[in-house]
């Protein structure tokens, strides 16, 4: 399952533009380094709740919302702190809203697993496995309704497809031609179970086929690949062609949430993967290029340990909400 | 001007009103807009298709799907109008419309808005239990939704036209013996609802219950079904000198206590009459919420008349005992009323 | 969508048992009385509630029921008349239900929509589409712990398959190789609502293939072709092969439930699935083999016709519950 | 003899002796059983699947699905433990618990048995709005489906083997901050429910209420983690010469009127506690079928207290405002007590 001949990978990366990448890279850095430092916050004791953190999945986040629109839409789940950050919300208004200030992207209300801000294009994520799949293609029912030539990114675990939402929903987007791109984090697991024990057939991409539309399984540990499939897929929808369904393989590198160790990941496996970080992989690339100094990428870490230090310690200050607040935002 | 119309009649005109005054209205469900079709199951979307092309979508048999389509777009701006061929699948629908929609402005810090309305048939008619319930008890009290049920023409068209403006979500029980289903639908067992339609525009709160019919002695609380029976129960007490005051719950959530605690008031003496279980359903919280409001007030214990904790039965003859029925309801209040 | 090439068809008349032909032939037959003689019920008020019928659809329920043995179980839908005549529940039994009486199968509290009677190996119908299809997987599981070695033979419409309950149910079914016969009647309507609408591909068959296990297309108005497939496919299922999906294509002559007039359906359609008439095809072919008379084939009509009489003036006279019977049957 | 256990514990040693004992057992649900995997959400069938090859099975992600996989397994004479990994996914399932398990016997004429349990964590802990809901509401009253909610280790043994020896489906609400979960998966404002656990077989019946505390003066009704808020309250009022009965409710549905009836009888003042929204929750069948019975004897209209009518906030401040603690019962008996 590592890395099927299927799967489509992406163009040299000599053919981007230098800022391009270096956008990527320094989006993908800051995801890994917020989640490090939500971890850390999370096991001392300081930051409450529960987290479902994306460390090893950063590609799939930046790549597809790489390929969109400011006024495109994305839904996310209980694992959304990457989608959030690569859809453009800040990290102050994120940790605000995992330290339930009332500052946060959801005035504290929301929490991890619900993290979004509409103006920003995303969707609070929902928390609901598969959930946010039929809310998706409703989204793109209004943008087509509209014309407005908006595209919807739904994102979903592999765990996902076995629910009746998925079905339901994706099989609607594909009747309607509706503008939604169905992007499945294939990371090999649904929590502690793997995606064999679940499926006859674990390629996720395969069933795009039964609903009548394409589907395609991209290396999602390489974000040129994700971003070229998404800019392909955007481009299919935008011409009223329909969905797309893409498989973006990748990995988790920490625990489903909380304190999980993982015991249930094969050795192997978990070493084969780790050697195929996507952050590392794009480094080396951009090394390759010749136009990108080691420094340059250090800098790159340096900033974002600065930006997510400073913004922590403001966050540990936001204002909390106060019992006045209970009562409001239930009703229009 | 004034027409008469039956509660089929008038949602479909009101439907057709919004939509034409607001392009952002659609309907969305099973079987509302098929050519050659009905309009859904109970004719309430039938020419629709034909007057509003594309705004009224036929979706696979998928409520879970079509109810987070219909979140989905509402959250996008539109105002989509969805509808259950009757309400007992609402289960199918509810995480949609619980975990989502109605949460959705919460948890996101009051930015969303998630402008929908829900249709749902309820009531027992002869199809058996899975085709019978009275779901209103699922939904009431869930924070974030609103819940109404009209039990007369005018009202059904002027909630409707107010649940569509409405930016929050909105579940409208409609019963299937109110319809007014004429010829090949017509309903064995259904009960008048028709009401004078005024041409005008007009809208009816969604959080007012109403004073059906005014009296000293009673209050009894009603919806749907059973608001009519319960005016036909109290024109059977009225000769034997017991005024009862019949209040249209009609707001289920939110509940009209202002109204609803003028009449208990006045009273001392309660009736609440439901169709579905006893235990647990709307009755329990309008007598609990009686109680802690008015319970001064209270010259005896409120009555709850409902149906048995028991599925919806089949055979006729246990349907009709299933469902409380006038003679129940005046019953009640007799033994209500001894002094 | 008629008769596609792809559908499987049967084995010759000839090389089938003319005691079991006559046996299959006789079970239409008596299906059909029986549906018409209900309709005419119906409409004239005699008989209460609503009722779906399966006129046109008899070669499904007895084609299938013919293969399976008496332990096995089947599921049904609101449109279970049929089924539960094949399955060998008694004219009376189904009567008396649907008159409401306690001597019918439910005692009079399931109705139409829910005939069944477990000792015969039929669950009562579930109205709830797609409803039955995790059912069905349930009991298998069960067959299966218990190694029993019965098959559980599932029955739906083209329209289930776009609900999750399907999605869900067919899932695990093939995950843990259940011993269930997943078949599906595609009479081309969901209600008023044209398969071409709700799927891209409506071929419903090839929706197997993405849950990683088998499904066949047949011919489901000639009974012998039903017959055959559900004998392969039950056999694949006691092997332990898992479960297979059945597409039977066939038409509804009636309308969908009470007095639906049909307009939907597109006039060729209807004329060529008329022709197509499953037990007028089963008589031709009969008749063709020379050692049947006309004469014969009248004779099962008038048993039928006799049989459903005495049956329908039972009924009318069957006892009805009482009050007390409200509370009954709740708990065990 | 006996031995200190906590929910989670005493679960598990409950499923595993009934396993033991009636090889139809079965475990049902996702993440229960995976090798290094955590045992379900809360560890409550941890280490099972080794000790009982085959018969702990993992699911996808269907809640739909394995539910209505559960009622059939049941149908055919399995005994089906189920369990979702948080109460607010019974949304998805409650098609199959509601439409074919809970009616199953009565409209086949009672010839079917659904002898399934569905277990179910509840609570607000820190998750956010989806992972929170107090989901008793929502199951209560279902005709022919019991509903059970152990506050004690002691109890959710014995009612779970109770539950799986039953011929009904039953369904068990557990409280997440409850089950005595350790190390790495402890709950901030976990309440210790430990018990000593026999080690003799025994169950605790599904109908019947429990006195925890005696009292004279007021009649304190609660159940799961209210139930332990509620005795903490008692304390703090006993000094203050409040003797408040507290009766665990236990038995959701059926409802132990008789138990109940006995304290209200005695104090004549009632105060219902939970955790969840206060409109068309569990506290007002309560109130209403109290008012109903013993109304008579009420010195005072019944007290609710419960939640604020909010979907559940994520942030610490509002989710601890959000459900009622000890001093808002206490407060609230102050105040019920006054002359
Ligand atoms: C409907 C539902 N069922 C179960 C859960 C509990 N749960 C949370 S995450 C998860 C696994 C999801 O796996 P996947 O979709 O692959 O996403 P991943 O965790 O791998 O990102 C489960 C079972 C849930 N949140 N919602
Ligand atoms: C969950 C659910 N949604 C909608 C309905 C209403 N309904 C009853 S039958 C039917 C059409 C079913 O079509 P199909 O599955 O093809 O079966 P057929 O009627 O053709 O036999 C619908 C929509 C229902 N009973 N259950
Ligand atoms: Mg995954
Ligand atoms: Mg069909």
């Amino acid at each position: 399952m590592n890395s099927p001949p299927t799967q489509t990978n992406s163009r040299d990366a000599a053919e981007f533009s230098r800022d391009f990448l270096l956008g990527l890279y320094e989006k993908m850095v800051l995801i890994r380094t917020f989640e490090e430092r939500v971890k850390f916050l999370f096991l001392e004791g300081t930051m409450p709740g529960t987290i479902h953190q994306c460390q090893g999945q950063e590609a799939t986040a930046v790549g597809v919302c790489a390929a969109l629109q400011p006024g495109d839409f994305i839904t996310s789940t209980f694992r959304g702190h990457g989608h959030a950050l690569a859809k453009g919300l800040s990290v102050q208004e994120l940790l605000d809203e995992l330290f339930g200030a009332t500052t946060g992207c959801c005035k504290g209300k929301g929490g991890s697993m619900h993290v979004g801000n509409m103006s920003k294009g995303m969707v609070p994520g929902i928390a609901i496995v598969a959930g946010g799949i039929p809310l998706a293609a409703g989204m793109a029912l209004a943008f087509r309704l509209r014309q407005t030539g908006q595209v919807a990114a739904c994102f979903f675990g592999d765990g996902a497809v076995a629910e009746g939402a998925f079905h339901e929903g994706v099989n609607m987007a594909a009747i309607w031609d509706l503008p939604v791109i169905f992007v499945c984090e294939n990371n090999l697991y649904g929590a502690s179970t793997h995606i064999q024990k679940v499926m006859k057939n674990p390629r996720v991409a395969d069933r795009a086929a039964a609903y009548g539309f394409r589907g395609e399984t991209v290396d999602g540990n390489d974000v040129l690949a994700v971003y070229e499939a998404a800019v392909r897929a955007a481009g299919e929808c935008r011409a009223g062609k329909g969905p797309v369904l893409l498989e973006l393989l990748t990995y988790r590198r920490t625990g489903h949430s909380r304190r999980d160790p993982c015991h249930y990941q094969d050795k192997h496996e978990r070493e084969n993967w780790f050697a195929r970080d996507p952050i590392e992989r794009l480094a080396e690339r951009l090394l390759a290029r010749g136009d990108f100094q080691p420094a340059e990428l250090a800098a790159v870490q340096e900033r974002s340990n600065l930006q997510i230090e400073t913004a922590v310690e403001r966050a540990k200050q936001a204002p909390q909400p106060t019992r006045e607040d209970l009562l409001a935002d239930v009703l229009a | 001007m004034m027409k008469r119309q039956g509660i089929a009649e008038a949602l479909r005109e009101g439907i057709a009103e919004e939509m034409k005054r607001d392009d952002r209205v659609f309907c969305i469900g099973e079987d509302i807009g098929v050519p050659g079709g009905w309009g859904g199951a109970f004719t309430v979307t039938l020419g629709l298709s034909e007057r509003f092309p594309g705004r009224i979508i036929d979706t696979p048999i998928a409520e879970l799907g079509f109810t987070g389509i219909a979140v989905g777009a509402a959250m996008m701006g539109m105002r989509p109008i969805a509808d259950v061929q009757y309400a007992d699948f609402l289960f199918l629908a509810s995480d949609q419309l619980i975990n989502n929609a109605a949460k959705m402005r919460y948890m996101s810090g009051g930015t969303i808005t998630v402008p929908m309305v829900m249709r749902a048939p309820v009531g027992a008619t002869g199809r058996g239990s899975q085709h019978a319930q009275s779901m209103e008890r699922y939904f009431v009290g869930v924070p974030g939704l609103k819940v109404v049920a009209p039990a007369t023409a005018y009202d059904a068209k002027g909630m409707l036209k107010a649940a569509v403006r409405d930016d929050n979500p909105v579940m409208i029980f409609e019963h299937k013996l109110l319809y007014g289903s004429k010829g090949a639908r017509a309903e064995p067992g259904a009960v008048d609802a028709t009401s004078d339609i005024p041409d005008e525009d007009y809208t009816v709160p969604l959080n007012q219950a109403l004073v059906r019919r005014p009296g000293r002695d009673v209050t009894i609380l009603g919806w749907l079904l059973m608001l009519h029976y319960s005016l036909a129960a109290a024109n059977t007490l009225a000769p034997e000198g017991i005024q009862a005051e019949v209040v249209d719950v009609r707001s289920l959530s939110p509940i009209d206590y202002e109204t609803i605690g003028a009449s208990v008031r006045k009273t001392g003496r309660v009736v609440i009459v439901e169709e579905g279980p006893k235990t647990g359903g709307v009755a329990a919280e309008l007598a609990a919420g009686i109680m802690e409001r008015f319970g001064d007030s209270l010259l005896a214990p409120v009555v709850r008349i409902a149906s048995a904790d028991v599925p919806v039965p089949f055979s006729p003859i246990l349907e009709n005992t299933y469902r409380p029925d006038e003679a129940r309801i005046a019953a009640a209040v007799r033994q209500l009323m001894k002094p």
